[in-house]
């Protein structure tokens, strides 16, 4: 395909600057993303796996430009958006919507779904108020509510429901990108399958294409069909999600597998690497952890390299597969 | 037998009357067994965990019997209780950042038990808790003991709390969703740490959680709970290969399992798990069961005993046999 | 901006309490502005210091003057200064508090500096300060007053702000392309509004406190207004032959600040009920 | 520890010269001139103007600045405009009065809330707790110089058992203390009744945390988990508001030294402000300065060696 990707994220670095806890103490840095390059195309959706402090949330919110990045670039559909002169980035924001965790967070309780759903075409000012009420009926039939819901406030929904009311917000300006950052950890299993169904539903039917964050494999493979998984601020390993579910070439992506909890066979626990423990190495992230980490893992940081006659990359000097 | 529950139920008593968080709880577990308790939010599995500890709130009245070691615990008195606790049982919670005193050096607070129900010195019981500490293989078990509990990462702080309960070598071990706030990998580590220790020390372990996955890799047995019943009961792998119950068949299909159902649509479970006191005359689940007759709405479901350790809550149990769909990967 | 589904106000004794003795301030006023028992500055040095009858339901002061319609009309003064150092307070406070919670950094910190340096010196004194220097009079003690409000409601409105930004709805707001001041108005200030509500009662109470002192210091209303602060120092004068007109007085500057303290603790509990004591 | 006193200190430093700054400044920019006070409204503008000259008023204001600092760091606080006298002994004289008296209210109200606080923080919802309550919710209600006159009125008119007001001097301590008895009732009163609910609800709200259950599960007792873990952790909170509420504790001793006429720095105060004397106002808005801060200083050691968190890294 000739045009841009959906969207392009290219070498993203930011480091947090944590607050000084004396006048005196410089400010503590916290690298979050330490060069991160992946892009989407329209109507494959991606997921991005991670643990804690791997980066993930900051990603997806660089990604929808409500956090500056130290360098790199985020483009939708070829234009970049940092360059952008804030009303045409307020306009672009239209393509690009985020569902958040908190279903109890995501809403503001002082407002009705009315308000709330028809949030994103208030920042555009389309819509007149008829229009607007209706495209906001139709949003929530869209996600399994009624119309009628639009009257009623936040706490008189469950989280599942609110979580479809997060879901409508999102949809109802026909956004091309919708950044979903751990959109089912918070709810029930029971929940959880009807929030994954209706996503998947809207990519099939409303040709929605999802950025899926999660630190849960199998939510991600349910929905995405390439997915990368971040260790520190890298991206370790990228590519189909089966095949890398199903034979990980990163020790790293081995690992998660191996600890997932499954029905089929008891979770399996990375051989512990011996007396390397919170070492700080100049080469491979993952070194520390690594059991099968050689001399020249602690020494070079391996760049993302395709494997051999695949289109999957991984970040490993001896790859596992 | 180590531990025998009979007829466990629980009320929380309100400004609005009295809300009924356990009903009917009847289960057992013996020496050195694991016995897995499941559920989803407001199923009352944390409840029946703190009722066997007599940590329930003040506002609570339990009711039914408890049989630990052959003693009755429900009515004993607070000073029996208080040297049981963390001597002949103990708990692990789930929220690590919060379960320590943050005031407190980590090796004070392993050391407490020790102090308490074996008598030991303050700095005899330290000493003991940074061996534990390296029983539970935490890196530099000096330097974990000296420090504060915010200067240790999650996954250090629930082996702290774990070390902490295994202080006295406790006959069982009560986890309530002990790694649900960390990260997969490090659940997989606590999980892998927390049987071995079974292993060595013989002690019973009850691990309560929302994760039928987890449960299903690491307890013998297991109890499913839905709205302060107990809907399944009986040993893992059976359960899971034959679900007797269809609130227990349905959480096994509603679960995405990774690799394998990308696409397929998941089994979904309309509404949402109710809040206790909605509870009718008939059975809690009636309302999102897709096996749902008349009498599910009007009576509650009887115990369907299938063989001494296995039973379920359901009116048609007997006929899940037939109705079973292929489960699991 | 409704105030939204939350408004189920669980009726506490407090609530009713504080309700009831604020409505008796409120009527108060209300009522010596249409009638007293007798005008309130009419000296009647014959009568004077009568004790409670029928004609003077609480007796005459040492100018004969009746104190039951000083009481009354006392109650102007204190209303008047709650309301307006109030609402001083509460409009910079919550202008200073939003621009140190949205901008963040060192202006934020700022702000805070200069709230905590404020809440260093007694408040009493500087109002003492400005009052002398500039004269007394009920115009200079509200403004004395309701400026050293302001960094305390900034405070409160700054931590109630950065509360409700890091929730995920305000996120959610800026993703849809909302600007810092509709975000303030949308979604900042009709969540912080119990938490400024509550604030601002317990201030009312707080000001009447602080009138009734530096009119009781004589910085505050000036005779012929009639202060209930004023009427302690001259009861003062007469403690030994007539302790009891010391007696009204304090119970009514009492009164009013127990019922506002009250009337706080309801509201606080009512509008939300998870929002504990922000000092 | 000893590495977070050290950088604490050192904005202590700051934060004192910055305060020194601001009363300066303020009280430079208030009207009132102390030379033509002091002359009275008949004396000739020559007159003023020499007297003024004569006192360095006219100078510009970094000098005045620098000679007041200069002379406050060696002892030297000038001269008061009204009593002519030297401004160092005047201001210690009455501190004399105000220290004791302010140490008597604090200590009184710490020991009423403390008590009262975890009391009714123990028996939630019960009338224990309901009773304390309420009581506090009156001590908050009830202006310190009304509770004063009402003390007077009963102790002293009626009962004359203390003093009605009067100050006679530390020559003999024992009536010198009892006089200050009324007065630091009065003004601990109020104080108890904040730091009564502040208490209540820092226990509670460490009772509530997960870390009581933790220690209920290990065995340790109610009683025994209150003292050795909730209360700590209540501490924090209880000391920093503590701190905050020392300086509303001064003002009420300014209105409170008035009702039984005591010779403390807040009547001072009062007293110089209304007869312009700028300097003896000065010195003493900054040694209130001085005493809110230092004690905020001392409180947040305390509160850092209490809470590791505090110290940061450097534990």
């Amino acid at each position: 395909m000739s045009e841009a990707p959906l969207l392009e994220v290219v070498d993203l670095v930011k480091t947090y600057r944590l607050p000084r806890t004396s006048p005196f103490t410089p400010h503590g840095r916290r690298p979050a993303l330490a060069g991160v390059s992946f892009s989407i195309v329209a109507g494959h959706s991606s997921g991005i796996v991670g643990e804690s402090g791997s980066g993930k949330s900051t990603l997806a919110r660089i990604a929808l430009a409500l956090d500056k990045p130290d360098s790199g670039a985020v483009r939708l559909e070829g234009r970049s958006l940092f360059d952008l002169p804030h009303h045409e980035l307020r306009a672009l924001r239209a393509h690009m919507q985020m569902i958040f965790q908190d279903p109890y967070g995501s809403l503001d309780p002082r407002q009705r779904v009315e308000r709330i759903v028809a949030e994103p075409l208030a920042a555009l000012g389309a819509a007149g108020r008829a229009e607007r009420s209706a495209r906001v009926a139709a949003s929530l039939e869209a996600v399994g509510l009624r119309a009628s819901d639009a009257s009623k406030y936040p706490h008189e929904f469950s989280g599942g429901q609110r979580q479809r009311i997060a879901i409508a917000r999102a949809l109802i300006t026909r956004p091309k990108l919708v950044v979903a950052d751990e959109p089912v950890s918070a709810l029930d299993v029971s929940v959880q399958a009807q929030a994954l169904n209706l996503m998947s539903d809207l990519q099939q039917q409303a040709g929605v294409t999802f950025l899926l964050i999660s630190h849960d494999l199998a939510v991600v493979a349910h929905i995405c069909e390439t997915t990368a998984v971040m260790y520190r601020g890298r991206i370790v390993e990228i590519g189909p999600t089966e095949e890398l579910f199903g034979a990980p070439a990163h020790p790293y992506t081995r690992e998660l597998v191996d600890a997932t909890p499954r029905f089929d066979r008891p979770t399996r626990v990375a051989p512990a690497a011996e007396g390397r423990n919170g070492l700080e190495t100049t080469g491979c992230p993952y070194a520390a952890r690594c059991a099968f980490a050689q001399s020249r893992c602690l020494k070079e940081a391996p760049d993302l390299e395709d494997l051999a006659g695949r289109a999957r990359r991984a970040a490993c000097w001896f790859p596992l597969t | 037998m180590l531990l025998e529950v009979s007829n466990l139920a629980v009320d929380l008593m309100g400004t609005a009357g009295a809300q009924r968080i356990v009903s009917g709880g009847t289960f057992a577990l013996d020496e050195g067994e694991s016995l897995g308790v499941v559920g989803e939010s407001g199923s009352g599995k944390t409840m029946t965990a703190l009722a066997l500890m007599g940590l329930t709130p003040e506002n609570a009245r339990v009711s039914g019997s408890i049989r630990f070691e052959g003693r009755e615990l429900t009515g004993l008195r607070e000073e029996a209780m208080l040297a049981l606790r963390g001597d002949r049982i103990a708990m692990i919670f789930q929220e690590p950042m919060t379960a320590l005193n943050p005031l407190h050096r980590v090796g004070a607070q392993v050391a407490e038990p020790l102090v308490l129900h074996r008598g030991m010195t303050r700095e005899a019981a330290f000493d003991r808790a940074v061996q534990l500490l390296d029983h539970v293989r935490l890196a530099d078990p000096e330097r974990a003991a000296r420090a504060y509990p915010f200067a240790l990462s999650g996954g250090e702080r629930q082996r702290a709390m774990i070390a902490m309960a295994i202080g006295c070598s406790p006959r069982l071990v009560i986890a309530d969703e002990p790694t649900t706030a960390l990260d997969v990998t490090v659940q997989a580590r606590i999980l892998a740490l927390i049987d071995g220790l079974r292993a060595e020390s013989g002690m019973a372990l009850m691990l309560v959680s929302h994760d039928l996955a987890v449960v299903a890799g690491h307890c013998d047995r297991v109890i499913v709970m839905y709205a302060g019943l107990i809907m399944e009961s009986g040993p893992v792998e059976v359960v899971l290969r034959e679900p007797k119950n269809p609130y227990t068949r349905a959480l096994l299909e509603a679960r995405p399992q990774p690799g394998a159902s990308r696409g397929r649509r998941l089994r979904t479970i309309p509404g949402s798990p109710p809040i206790h006191h909605e509870i009718g005359a008939g059975c809690p689940f009636a309302g999102r069961c897709d096996l749902t007759i008349d009498i599910c709405r009007t009576t509650p479901p009887p115990e369907v005993r299938f063989s001494a350790d296995r039973l379920s809550r359901c009116h048609r149990a007997r006929e899940m046999g037939s109705l079973n769909m292929r489960t699991g990967a | 901006m409704s105030a939204g589904g939350l408004w189920r106000p669980r009726v506490s004794f407090s609530l009713w309490a504080g309700a009831i003795l604020a409505l008796m301030l409120l009527l108060a006023a209300a009522v010596s502005f249409v009638w007293t028992p007798y005008p309130p500055a009419a000296i009647d040095i014959p009568h004077k210091l009568a004790s409670p009858s029928l004609a003077h339901l609480f007796g005459t002061d040492d100018l004969g003057r009746d104190v039951a319609s000083q009481l009354l009309t006392g109650s102007r003064i204190s209303i008047l200064v709650g309301l307006v150092a109030v609402g001083i307070g509460l409009v910079f406070g919550i202008v200073l508090g939003l621009i140190a919670s949205f901008s963040g950094g060192w202006i934020e910190d700022a702000v805070m500096r200069l709230s905590d340096f404020v809440f260093a010196f007694p408040a009493l004194l500087s109002a003492i300060m400005l009052t002398s220097t500039y004269g007394p009079g009920v115009i200079n003690a509200i403004i004395a007053i309701g400026v050293l409000y302001v960094p305390i409601i900034a405070k409160v409105t700054r931590a109630t702000a950065n509360g409700v930004l890091a929730r995920e709805y305000a996120l959610a707001a800026r993703a849809a392309g909302r600007g810092p001041l509709s975000i303030a108005f949308d979604h900042v200030l009709p969540n912080i509004a119990p938490a400024l509500i509550v604030q601002a009662t317990i201030q009312f109470a707080g000001a009447i406190l602080a009138e009734a002192a530096l009119s009781y210091l004589g910085l505050g209303a000036q005779p012929p207004q009639a202060s209930w602060g004023r009427m302690l120092a001259e009861a003062q004068n007469v403690l030994y032959n007539a302790p009891s007109l010391a007696i009204y007085p304090g119970a009514a500057i009492a009164l009013s600040v127990l019922g506002l303290n009250l009337l706080g603790d309801g509201l606080r509990d009512a509008l939300d009920p998870k929002l504990k004591a922000r000092s | 520890m000893v590495l977070y006193a050290l950088q604490r200190l050192a904005v202590l430093a700051a934060t004192l010269v910055a305060a020194s700054l601001i009363v300066f400044a303020v009280m430079s920019i208030l009207p009132g001139n102390a030379a033509q006070t002091m002359l009275g409204s008949t004396a000739t503008p020559e007159a003023v103007a020499a007297l003024a000259h004569k006192l360095g008023l006219d100078q510009p204001a970094p000098v005045r600045y620098a000679h007041w600092i200069g002379g406050a760091l060696r002892g030297d606080f000038g001269l008061s405009y009204a009593y002519g006298s030297p401004i160092g002994p005047l201001i210690a004289s009455s501190l004399a009065v105000s220290a004791p008296l302010a140490i008597m209210a604090m200590a009184l109200a710490a020991g009423i809330a403390l008590a009262a606080g975890v009391y009714a923080a123990d028996r939630r919802g019960r009338t224990g707790d309901a009773i304390v309550m309420g009581a506090s919710q009156i001590g908050l209600a009830v202006p310190n110089f009304w509770l004063a006159i009402l003390l007077v009125i009963v102790f002293a008119v009626s009962l004359r058992l203390a003093p009605a007001g009067g100050f006679p001097g530390w020559g003999e301590p024992m009536r010198a203390l009892g006089a200050l008895i009324l007065p630091a009732v009065a003004l601990g009163v109020v104080q108890a009744a904040v730091l009564t609910r502040v208490t209540r609800s820092a226990v509670l709200e460490a009772l509530n945390e997960d870390f009581m259950r933790t220690a209920r599960a290990k065995g340790v007792s109610r009683r025994s988990a209150l003292w050795r873990h909730a209360l700590p952790n209540a501490l924090v909170p209880i000391l920093t508001i503590m701190g905050l509420q020392f300086a509303n504790l001064i003002a009420g001793a300014i209105v409170v030294e008035n009702v039984f006429v005591l010779p403390g720095l807040g009547r001072l105060m009062l007293q110089s402000i209304s007869n312009r004397d700028t300097l003896v106002v000065e010195n003493g808005v900054m040694l209130t300065a001085i005493i809110v801060i230092a004690l905020n200083f001392v409180v947040d050691l305390a509160c850092a060696a209490i809470d590791p968190r505090l110290r940061g890294l450097a534990a």
